[in-house]
Parts: structure tokens; sequence; C-alpha cells
């Protein structure tokens, strides 16, 4: 689908402003590529790993 | 006397009681923040006292009583009698009922009520100019303002509202008497419900345009079968006319139009009703105080939180721009009270649903053809007839048909365009289709109660599936 | 003379021409399948010729003349005079385009259509036995079968119906003129629907029901605004009241009905209608022949794909249990020709809604607070009244309300009762939000058309969420 409308219910519309995540950028496993609360709280996950892993970085164990 | 300038403080303000406005207040008010509501005329705004309400209550009644009236093919014979005033006055009941529910709700969610004109001071304060002689006025300050002042209807030059010959929708909405006969300057949508009202009713009625058609905005096909409702009414149409000066005229007036070419056309009836549009109202709150400024059209210009400019001022309804419809206002109001409450509302619906009371009604939602087109869908398109329909039929109106756009690669429904029966009602499935991200394969596999007009929708989607069963398929 | 026996084949045979039949036949000929589809009677069937359509019709009809007649309020005076001999012609014209359009339908999607009776011969071909003296049988052998023979109406031991006197549904929507006084033996959907109609265009209407209440089996809170309204109509109920016998008496009839300490009482009328339920069409079609059994009820058994216990032959519609509903017959056929064509398809609705068209009319669709309970989710429940919404009041139609249960934890939409202003096609809505697995906030936050009752829906998911605006929360 043309770039710029995600496909997602409303409380996933939500979800997603609730947890920080843009959610046009979240990868949609719904059918024909909507996306599901499912989705946001994964990229919600994966984003927060991607913080603690930089986070992890500068300060080394 | 004047009582002496008083001073108050709320932590939101909210400037008008109309469906944004009162919406907001209450919402605020749920979610416990301190909330005034500040109210120069009538609790319920346009849409309650002089619009939505009124004019459907008046399309309803007048509905009854020329379908009962044109029913012979039923076995339904009536001799009718009409008594406008009444009818006025048991849509006078219905607002009232409703107006004074408004304000109840506001006091039972702890909205404190204000009675009076706000005009911004600075952009932490107003001052509340209190009706009447001599009541004085008083200074509120907020931490936050919402801004609800609605829209006026525009006044053509020429055709300055004065109540007895030239009406705005809130005067014809509110006459005692069926005038004779109306010439309705605008065939928008305001004018054509009013035109239907008063033609049921027994006026002649006398539609001048500028444009070349009825509704002008919605697509051909959907105004057409209003146009042709319109003309079995007796409803008499002038297109391409521009109203330019009136006269009285014996008991009544002639309107003096002008076409493209200069010729001048003469049009006389009882009253004229001038309904070419509305305005916001925002040059009467000494907006320039607040550091807010609007565009060309008077708007205030909000970003998706319904913010303005200024941070803590939010704008909402018929000031924030088109579409000018009570349930965006209302959603608007919904969405400024969260933010300031907090939460992590937005306005982010998919789209805005409308509705047009005409006979047949029209509804529509989301995107038409040809912007799913030009916004880079791949657009497939469902149609299913009334005619079709074994509900519509049972009713006696099966014109008109349910469309419906989807992408056709992902199935996604985009929009859906519907004129006929109870238009107004089923675009509502497919406004939460589209919120959902619903596919037509999704609709069509819905079971749909026989008999219903709602089974249209999905026998639509299914002809955009390719096998709709009560119709032949693309 | 008897035409010799011929025999013919077919790939799909379809026995029964009702909204299950015909929808198989229509779905399996645009699969490209090889199908004939034999009535005995008139295609459509029951629901088209003799039931939802008709019923319909005549409600929509006699509600109009009532409406008109009872608004006074809304300044509407009415002289009114009904035909009902003109009212049926109505209708019936309204059946004959409906079932028109059904044999049109057939023939454009490729259905052999075959006029006569199947009784099954074996479990590969069925003899159709011809109507009318001397027309002979002939032997159509088939690979696959649907069996839809649908129901007919129960008759009360001592009350066959003889049209005359003792009516089914069928035959009291035919009548030529409106009988001056009718007792409806049954308060269920058929009795009350009807009892609505004879009641509206001048009938003395008196109900006798077995049970304590009308509508056994709907929530006593959405029976209640029927019941209210009937007594408004001057209906007189008569509960805990079984029908024994009757016998002719002057012009008309005298009922005896027994109560549970055997008392009789005595009740008078021109005729009677008896609308006690329907049983299923399964005892004239020879099934022992083609092996395929019936329950105690005559219903016979299917699994998730419409299959019976013989993997090619299908029932679907009234004949394969209940709910007896026209628009599950239709969506088990599409399933059937749909499976026979070896399509993924199966029976994997989530909800099946339903529709009383009583006044007011009353929609549901999947569970109730008490079956989601017994089903382990932890239902919470959003109320809100008609009285509350501005389209009701606009329609001088205010009674009723919407509910909707859904599961607290997760917010998902369950079911919901509506009863009130255009409840069955209110229902469509919800339909579609349980089937797409939306939740309350979904609702609440997909924007609906200002003024509509399809607001009260959203207001509805709303008051579940604790935050309704236009209602006091719970
Ligand atoms: C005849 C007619 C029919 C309509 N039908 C429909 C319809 O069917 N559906 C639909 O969606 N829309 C309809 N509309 C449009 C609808 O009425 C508006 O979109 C809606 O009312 C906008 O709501 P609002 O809260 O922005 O403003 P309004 O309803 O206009 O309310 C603004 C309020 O602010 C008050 N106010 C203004 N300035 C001040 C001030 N300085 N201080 C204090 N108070 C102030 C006004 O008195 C008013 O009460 C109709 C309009 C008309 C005229
Ligand atoms: C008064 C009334 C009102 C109703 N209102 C509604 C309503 O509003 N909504 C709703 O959903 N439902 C309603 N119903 C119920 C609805 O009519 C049935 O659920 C529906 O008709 C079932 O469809 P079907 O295809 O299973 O059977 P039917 O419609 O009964 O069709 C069966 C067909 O099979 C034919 N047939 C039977 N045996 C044979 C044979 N051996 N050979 C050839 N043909 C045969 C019959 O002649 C008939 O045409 C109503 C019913 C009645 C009586």
């Amino acid at each position: 689908t043309p770039e710029g409308r995600v496909f997602a219910a409303p409380s996933a519309r939500r979800l997603a402003r609730e947890l920080g995540v843009d959610i046009a950028t979240v990868e949609g496993t719904g059918p024909s590529g909507r996306v599901t609360e499912h989705d946001v709280r994964t990229a919600a996950e994966s984003t927060t790993d991607e913080v603690e892993q930089e986070t992890d970085e500068v300060q080394p164990d | 006397m004047v009582v002496g300038d008083i001073s108050t403080g709320t932590d939101v303000l909210v400037i008008g009681a109309g469906p944004g406005g009162y919406v907001a207040a209450i919402r605020a008010g749920q979610l416990g923040l301190d909330v005034t509501l500040v109210e120069k005329d009538a609790y319920g705004g346009t849409c309650l006292n002089y619009g939505c309400i009124p004019s459907k209550a008046m399309i309803t009644a007048s509905d009854l009583a020329y379908d009962a009236n044109n029913a012979e093919d039923m076995g339904i014979y009536t001799k009718l009698d009409v008594n406008y005033g009444e009818m006025v006055e048991w849509k006078d009941g219905v607002v009232s009922q409703l107006t004074g529910g408004v304000e109840k709700l506001c006091k039972a969610n702890g909205v404190s009520l204000m009675e009076g004109r706000a005009e911004f001071a600075d952009d932490k304060s107003v001052r509340v100019v209190h009706g009447g002689e001599g009541q004085g006025s008083e200074t509120v300050e907020f931490e936050q303002a919402i801004i609800s002042t609605g829209s006026r209807a525009i006044e053509v030059p020429g055709f300055e509202f004065d109540g007895e010959h030239i009406l705005s929708s809130r005067e014809a909405l509110a006459l005692d008497d069926v005038p004779e006969s109306i010439v309705i300057v605008g065939a928008g949508y305001i004018g054509m419900e009013l035109a239907g009202v008063f033609a049921k009713i027994g006026s002649d009625v006398t539609v001048i345009e500028m444009l070349d058609s009825v509704l002008p905005g919605y697509e051909d096909d959907l105004a057409r079968p209003v146009k042709k409702k319109a003309d079995e009414l007796g409803i008499d149409f002038h297109f391409g006319q521009a109203a330019k000066e009136w006269e009285e005229s014996g008991d009544g007036i002639t309107v003096m139009t002008e076409n493209e070419d200069g010729e001048v056309s003469e049009f006389g009836a009882e009253k004229a009703l001038v309904a070419v549009g509305r305005q916001p109202v925002t040059d009467t709150l000494e907006l320039e105080n607040a550091g807010i400024e609007t565009d060309e059209k008077g708007f205030i210009q909000t970003d998706d939180r319904a913010r303005t400019e200024k941070e803590h001022i939010f704008a909402i309804g018929d000031v924030a721009g088109e579409p000018m419809l009570a349930h965006k206002a209302s959603k608007e109001g919904q969405v400024a009270a969260e933010v300031i409450a907090g939460e992590p509302s937005a306005l982010d619906y998919q789209a805005m649903p409308a509705a047009v009371f005409t006979d047949p009604e029209i509804g529509t939602v989301g995107m038409t053809e040809e912007e799913a087109e030009s916004q880079g869908f791949e657009p497939v398109v469902g149609k299913f007839p009334f005619q079709a329909s074994g509900r519509a039929l049972t009713t006696g109106h099966a014109e008109g048909f349910v469309r419906i756009v989807a992408d056709e690669p992902s199935g996604f429904v985009l929009g859906a365009q519907i004129v006929g029966p109870e238009a107004s009602e089923l675009i509502a499935e497919l406004g939460l289709a589209i919120e959902m991200g619903a596919t037509l394969e999704d609709l069509a596999a819905t079971v749909h109660t026989h008999p219903t007009l709602s089974e249209a929708v999905m026998e639509c989607a299914e002809n955009a599936l390719g096998h709709a069963i009560h119709t032949l398929n693309r």
C-alpha cells in the first residue's frame, strides 16, 4: 500500500502513542499487513532493547 | 450600574458550548480537571439549537406527513392537515430536552457553567461580558483554553438576514407558518435539506444555485437521486444564477439573480432562505490579544492534538476548519480534553463520516475512487443497488446504492459512499471497517441480518470481490 | 397419461429454493459448478413468499399508517383509511419483484431450474415428482446434493390450519380484509410481529401464550419495551394459557384455553392465528433412502462445513437446526457451495445476529452477559438509552437502549443487545466489531456521524469504558 497510510485498529494506534512508537515504522503481521497491538508491543520492546544495548555499550560492566 | 470587575481562575476554560465545547468540557470534567465552560447564548450551540437537531426533527416530521400522504400504492389513504406552528413547537420541545440534558451532564461531570461572551485579554485570561444591561463583566484566568466558538451563516451582500423576508436556516426552522412560497439561495446540504422540508409540507420551493448542480462537492451519482426526488417534489431549480438583490413586492419579495452572461432573472416568493455556507466565529474574540492568528477564511490552524500555535490554547470544531460537522467538533473536543489531561490522544482517525439528510439520504466516509487513485492506491469498487435489497423494497424506498472503494492488492476498505434509505446509519459500519483496517473479505464474511438494509453493505463488498449473490457482478 | 420416467444428471443438486437453497445454487454457479435447483412451490422459499419479506412489508406499511395517525404532537393531523386488500396487493408486488429477481439471478449464474418435489431414491439420485396431474416424474442423479427444504409452521393439535378460521402466518399475511378481531396463539417473534400489524390497522388483538411473557428466549429487559408498546396498542395478553380447542360461533370462532390449574377460558374472535414455532421439512424427503437420519425434532445433523453424515450430501438452513433464520440459511448455503467447489470455507463465524421486527425492534448478536460469564469471560457491560440520543428524539421513537457486552481484561466485544429504533440495522456494526475482534476502545474511537442512532453504539462502548458523554457512567 502507498506510504503514509498505516492500517491498524484505533486501539493499536493509541497503544503506539502510549509506548512512544512511531506506528508508521512498525511491521504489520496481521492480514494484508495490518499492524496489530502485538506488533506495536514487539516494536516497543525492540526499541527498548536497542536503547538498553546502547547503554550497555557506553557503560560496560 | 455596572457591577465591578471580578476575577476568577480555572485550569481549563472552554469558550462556546456547542458539540465541540460542551463535549470537551464534559470530558475534561471526567478526567478530573477544573473546568469552566462559557457560553453567550444557548447550551448545545448551533447544532442543538439551530442546526442538526432542529433540522432533523423537521425533516423526520415532514417525511412522515409526506410518506403517509403518498402511500396509496400501499393501500393507505389519508386526508392530511399539517400545523407547521405545532411542528415547530414539537421540535422546540425536543431541542429543550436535549439542551437541558447538556446542562445537567455538564454539572454532573463537575463543569462550572458561566454565561457570557468571552474575549481574550491576553494569552492567560479572558474577559467575560455578561449579557444584558448592567450585568458587568469578569476576568477569568486560565491555564489552558479551548476555543469552540463555532460558525455563523454567511450573508450574501444585499441579503442581510432580517428574520422577516430574508432568513438564515436558523429563522427558517423557527417560522410560525409554512410559507406559501420560498426562494432558497444555495443548493448545498442545508439548502437541500430545508427545500425538502418545505416542499413536503406544501410550500412552492424555488432553489437558486450559482454552480451547475445540487450538493456541490458530492459525486454526481450521489447527488442525482436527490435531484430526481426534488424534481418529483416540484422543487424548481435554477442553476448558474447568482443572487444579486431583492425588494419587497406585495405580501412577499422578488429576488433578482444574474447568470454568467449578466442576464437578470426574477423570482417572487413569500420569503427567501439564504444558505450559501458558514464562516467561523473568530472575529469577535479579540484573538490577537492571545497572539493567535487566523487564516484568510478566519479559521484557526491546529495540529493533530487540536493545539493552536499557542501550546496551551486549543481550537476545535467549526473554528478549526473544514469539514464543519458536529461530530468532528465533538471528536476534537474529546481529544483536546484528553491531551490537556496528559493522555496519549490524537486526531488520528482514518476517516470522517458525513451525512446529508435529504430524500434520499447520503452517507460518505473515507476516500472516493478518485481520491484513492490519486493517493497511489489501486482501487477496486463494489456497488450494490437498493433495488436489489429486499428490505429496501419492503419500505417503499429503494432508490440509490451502496458503493465501497477498496485497495485491490490488499483488500483494505478505503471509503464508501451511500445514497438511499438510512444512508446516514448504514455508513457507521463502513466507518468501523475503515478504522479497523478491515478488508472486503471481512465485510463479506460477516453475517448480516435478513431482511435489513445493512445486507447491502455485505453484498457490495461481495460485488467488489466478484461474487455478490443478489446482483450481477462486475 | 403419465409421462415416462426420464433420467438426467447434475454435479450439484440443490433441493429447495429458499434463502438457503437459492443462495447455494447461485454461489455454486458462480464457482463454475454444474448445478440444478429443484423447487416444488415458489422461488425464494418461505422467506420471500410467506415469511421475512411479506411480514416486513406489512409491518412497514402498518407502521406508516399508525405513526402518521398518531403524530398530533408533531402537528400532523390525519384522517386515515387503510385498505388491507390493497396493502396485501402491494406486498405481493414486492414479493413477485424479488422472486422474479431470484429466478433471473439463478439463470444468469448458470443454474438449471427444475420444478417439482424431490425425494431421495438412494444416496446418488432423487426422484423429482412434477406438480399437477399426469406430469410424471424424473430421476436426477447427482455427485453432491444440498438439502434445503426449510420448515413449516407447527400445528397445535385440534388447530389444523384451514385457511379460514385457523390461520398460519402464511395465510394471515394474505387475507383480503383486516379481521375485526383475531386471537393469536403464541407470543414468539412471529406472533408478536403480526400482532403489531393487526393492532395498528384496527383489529382487536388477543394474544395467548403458554409461558409467562412475550418473546420467550429474549432477555426480560429487551422484551419489556415491546410488551409496553403492545399494551399501548391495546393488545390483550393472556399468559400461562394453552390453546385446547375451538369452535365456530356466529361469524367467528371461540378459542378455549386451559391454564396450569386446568381452568378453562374462552376467547371469541373472527379468526385465530397459530404461531407456536416451526419444524423442519425432512419427513417428506425419503431421507432414509439416502441413509441420512434426523434427530428427534426432525433436524439433520451437520458439521462445520454443512456436511451431513454422508460426505457428499449437505444440509443447510432451517432443516439443519436452530436458529431458523434466513441469513443463517444463506451463510450455510454459501459455505456448502464453496466447500463443494474445493474452497477452504467453513461455518466459522463468531456471531449470528438476529432481529425481531416488533415495535420497537430488537437486534442481538453474540453473547449476553450471562453467556459471557458462563463461558469464562469477565464481562463488562455498557448501556446507552435512546432517550439520550438526539437522533432518536427527533424521530419521536426514543424508547429502548443499546447494550454491549465485552471482556473486561482484553476489551474485546463479545455481544450486543439492542431494543429500539432501527435495532435491526444498528446491530450490523456490532456484528462486524465481533468478527473483527474489535475492542470497546475501537468502537469508542470510531467517529460516528451526528445526529444518528449509530452514535448510541459508540456512546455505549464509552459507557462500558466509564466515559460516555451523553449519559452518566456506571
Ligand atoms: C441548519 C444546519 C444543519 C446542520 N446539520 C448538521 C448535521 O446534520 N450534522 C452535522 O454534523 N453538522 C450539522 N450542522 C453543522 C453543525 O451545527 C456544526 O458543525 C456544529 O454546531 C459545530 O460545533 P461547534 O461546537 O464548533 O460550534 P457551534 O455549535 O456553533 O457552537 C459554538 C457556540 O459558541 C458560542 N460562542 C460563540 N462565541 C462566543 C464567545 N465569544 N463567548 C462565549 N460563547 C461564544 C455560540 O453561542 C455557540 O453556542 C448543521 C448546521 C446548520 C446551520
Ligand atoms: C412469518 C415469518 C417471518 C419470518 N421472518 C424472518 C425474518 O425477519 N428474518 C429471518 O432471518 N427469518 C425469518 N423467518 C424465517 C425464515 O423464513 C426461514 O429461516 C428461512 O426461510 C429458511 O430458509 P430455508 O432456505 O432453509 O427454507 P425455506 O425458506 O423454508 O425454503 C425451503 C424451500 O424448499 C421447498 N421444498 C421443500 N421440500 C421440497 C422438496 N421435497 N422438493 C423440492 N422443494 C422442496 C419449499 O417449497 C421451499 O420453497 C420468518 C419466517 C416466517 C414464517
